[in-house]
């Protein structure tokens, strides 16, 4: 089975941020996103944990989005953006899919 | 007023609540799932939200409620620029911090209108059904004035996105839906669901404050860096200054004493879910930690341990 | 009629779904946490099926009680066909995705069954407690004939398991379980969890149906570009005509109007749980937004605020 | 006794967990999600403790209560060392699998206790409030015991930072908080609270109790390969032997017939919550398959089923 | 510490698939797999969310399987073959293990 | 965007060790962690799920660690001998990320 080589973005950012940034994924040039659950983690704030909490602060989610390398430095610029000011974590890393042409 | 105090103190949820906090302190995990968590939150806005509407249901709208309601705007709108102008005194704060936690002192915590409302109840003093319709009120507009005060000069059409996210939150349209489901269907959809809205409700409250005592003191060991000695303070002292304030106003609009508890009690109190996930997108340079350990973790706990029955003493003291 | 359609669109339940539907439009999330609606879903099927179970306790096996299953087994096997028939005339889909929306609409909804009973409980309308039983029974056919219709020639083995699969959902073995236990622990074990599945049913029942407008209003959001109008018409339609040969079929085998009334919301009803994962597994090249957002956007929402008292009102009227 | 273990087995709460069990066992997915397993199981031990310290309310501490904690302590220190050597008569284990598996068995399963204590209220059987302090009390000492039956010679320190974890475990410090608060509180906070706690209590036990038969199938499927004929037996004996040495301690002690029902039941119950996670960090060679099987796949349906029963008839039997 | 290349298979698959994949990892050179929760995400069917949902249609999980290059093609190639009808992601990914025996 | 190597260590642990890990990762030249949730799994002892759980035995949780290679072997050590004798798996992966410095 032949693989072809795409590059994964993962944010973790914050969770009252998550429709601002579903708002800059639906504009990007992708063919969608995934957001995984995050259940707590330590950063230069500190300790947290999503166990016990009522409102969105406080808690992260994770977006994932699979593209091509040609829109990689697009799409970057555009969620870097969106969490520059805030408390979030961008890293990309190499991925092989099965079918290119999905994504 | 001890012996009211006492009595608080001893009450089932305020212990609960004390077991929580000191448990996590102590090192055990109390906290509820989040999912559960959240779901008694809704669970607590919907019962106080339908209870409200029911008892406004006969009453139709008054003088009086309308009264009530430009109190409870008036505090929302003040608070804020009073805690502003606190903290700039007592703590060397950067603007939008102080900014962001007046936003929170601003607004209104509804764990703590429930508990002033079973306090009162179990208590057998009255107040209006429509004092729910006031806490939703009170819960938005001090996140517009606090972003003022921080001096944002954010491209409108975020702000304006913001204020839909805020009056849109959960929270504020559960409450307000309930409210006016309650309203509607008055004492017939009470009998109809009152053994879910009415009568676990202590006891649901219980073991939600066993959550919240657990959250306080968690938000309490990890923040606690971030405050110093002046923001402690004021996480004391700001409650009782809006207090007082509603108080006054309550004096001046002529508020029976159980309507003015209660609206002391929402002056006091500081929010914890709308506007800290507000505060996250609307001053991102805030520190978190200040506003969610100072509302979450200081004044929760005073007002709930000592604010309410304070707040109630000093309406029946002054008022007639 | 006028007047029950009112009393039911003026009922807690009916109004919190409104509100779900509403706010959900309006851009809140009042959606509850995934376990938590998972939860709640199973508390409604264990407490019907219980109370079914309970009711049959006291009556053994009627000649009746066959009858009306002999009806549900009928039904739940022609309707597929029906509405396979009607999807070719009205709208443009592939066979699979008819055949798919087909199997959804032979299949029924339980929380739709769980709201006409406590519309007619509240209107003092009796029906008997086998009716449950008939509303396990007609979860399932409707698939197998729906995989006819579809002309699927998967292997056989995958077949079977499928049928394993859905035979052994969790919603269908806790309502049949449930109703077991109701029949053998009668009014004695009633007793003693009433508290529990009886007094807080219908409050649990307003705060599913908040988190059930919500997911509605979301389905249609997200799913009305696969839709069209002739199958908006079907969505609206089909749930009429089920209804109808439900009325008939009471009719002829000579069926009391409370067990009609829900024989009827049981055909009108579509599956929004078992069935669509079936689908998933069965005929995946079947669009499920198609399926979804026709069951739980238009024909839930059409049923629970004016069908149910439709069919009631048709039921008393035909049937003596 | 065959009658009362007859009424056992058709009570709500035997049923449901046969439900889950059986319907696990024929593949559906009975559980409920983890958050909610995980609330129900603080909402039983809350309950369960606020109502023990009520009961102990107006008593006071009393010499037989101290008799009592006294008997569960030597059993909980006892059982550990009878277990472990029982195992090593029976079965081919690691002395480390041994060690794990022993403190299971000295340390008391909540939700057994739970279902005795329910057992009893039915037929009218009293018994002390304060045996909720007793099992509370039997949870730890177990584990201490099987580490040295372990001959762990692990650094002191974090031995008793485990020790730590498990006194501070979150279902130890409910139980014991929320006793703590029955006996603060008393009458008058169980009058408040009682519609939360006591009147669903048994059909909330229903509803876990058929997540716990899905969960004990689901580990005999997976962990009866672990398992082998002398374990499996083991897993039936030792709780009769664990609940006759507790009646004769009760018999020593001059414990009413109720009294001793519940500790027979605590020494033959196993640990499900507190000691499986000790177990992982203090005993991580130790096979946890093995433990969660036996505890939770073997022992505790036996106890459920027909241990309940058997302990009351016989302490009926034997005491006064 | 000496690390070791293993191949990372994710697949983002539909919940209602979640048995028959749990039939086929069973069957495949694997020394098992981790499942991790997806809370939402978007698609080329629009976007979806957990959120309030009580059936499995409509949901989504990840299979997570470390496993060794040798096994890759036939262990991907079996898999491809269960999701190739349904709604799925699939990416491999290049991963260091410390214990290479294990996999 | 210029983007600069890391590495990323992934700890899927049981849950009863998470207290242990973190006390770990909180003396760990890193700059913090994040924490997702797993639902079930099977491994050499068998299949198991979170579902339906009230106890933490039996479940797992992961640890995402993204820090400088420089650390990655120190940090590895420290971390492998925590997990030595439970159940648990470590890899690790190349990301590369934004801002360098916050690692
Ligand atoms: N080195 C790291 N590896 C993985 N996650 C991290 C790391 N540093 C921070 N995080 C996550 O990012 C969140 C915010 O971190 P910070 O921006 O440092 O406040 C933390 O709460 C963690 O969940
Ligand atoms: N580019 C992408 N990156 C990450 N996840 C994706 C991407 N495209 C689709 N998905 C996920 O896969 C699911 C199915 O997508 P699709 O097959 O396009 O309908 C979506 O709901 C997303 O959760
Ligand atoms: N090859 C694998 N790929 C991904 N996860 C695995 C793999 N093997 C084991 N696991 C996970 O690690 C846990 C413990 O595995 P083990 O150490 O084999 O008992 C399992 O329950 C799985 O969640
Ligand atoms: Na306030
Ligand atoms: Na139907
Ligand atoms: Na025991």
């Amino acid at each position: 089975m032949k693989t072809h080589p795409k590059k994964e973005i993962r944010i973790i950012c914050e969770l009252p941020l998550a429709g601002r940034m579903r708002a800059h994924l639906d504009r990007a040039p992708i063919s969608g996103y995934t957001l995984l659950p995050v259940i707590g983690g330590k950063g230069s704030e500190g300790a947290w944990s999503r166990e016990g909490l009522v409102g969105d602060a406080g808690q992260m989610v994770i977006f994932l989005i699979i593209l091509d390398e040609a829109e990689l430095q697009a799409v970057l610029a555009d969620l870097y953006a969106v969490i520059t000011n805030q408390i979030g974590i961008i890293t990309i890393a190499d991925v092989e899919v099965v079918r290119p042409d999905r994504f | 007023m001890l012996q009211l105090a006492a009595a608080n103190l001893l009450s089932p949820p305020v212990l609960f609540f004390v077991l929580g906090f000191a448990g996590s302190l102590a090192g055990s995990k109390l906290t509820l799932p989040e999912a559960v968590a959240k779901t008694l939150s809704l669970y607590l806005m919907l019962s106080i939200g339908f209870k409200g509407g029911v008892a406004v249901a006969g009453h139709g709208l008054t003088g009086e409620m309308f009264a009530a309601i430009g109190a409870g705007v008036v505090l929302s709108a003040l608070l804020p620029v009073a805690a502003f102008a606190l903290l700039g005194l007592m703590s060397p704060l950067s603007r939008v911090d102080r900014a962001a936690v007046a936003a929170h002192y601003g607004s209104i915590s509804i764990v703590t209108f429930v508990a002033a409302s079973e306090t009162l109840r179990s208590l057998g003093v009255d107040f209006d059904g429509y004092m729910v319709a006031i806490a939703a009120i009170m819960e938005t507009p001090a996140i517009l004035v606090a972003l003022y005060l921080a001096g944002s000069n954010r491209p409108r059409q975020e702000g304006e996105s913001l204020f839909g996210e805020v009056l849109l939150n959960s929270s504020v349209v559960v409450l307000t839906g309930a409210f006016v489901i309650g309203a509607i269907t008055g004492e017939k959809g009470m009998a109809e669901i009152s053994p879910f809205i009415v009568d676990p409700f202590k006891g649901i409250l219980c073991l939600f404050l066993l959550d919240m005592g657990a959250v306080a003191a968690r938000g309490i060991a990890n923040g606690s860096r971030f405050l110093n000695p002046g923001l402690i303070v004021f996480g004391a002292v700001m409650p009782a200054l809006s207090a007082s304030a509603a108080l006054a106003i309550a004096w001046l609009t002529g508020m029976p004493a159980g309507n003015a508890a209660i609206l002391m009690t929402l002056a006091a109190s500081a929010s914890y879910i709308a506007v800290p996930a507000a505060m996250r997108l609307a001053l991102p340079e805030a520190n978190p930690a200040i506003y969610l350990t100072l509302s979450l973790g200081i004044t929760f706990p005073i007002n709930l341990v000592i604010g309410i029955p304070a707040y109630l003493a000093l309406a029946r003291w002054i008022l007639p």
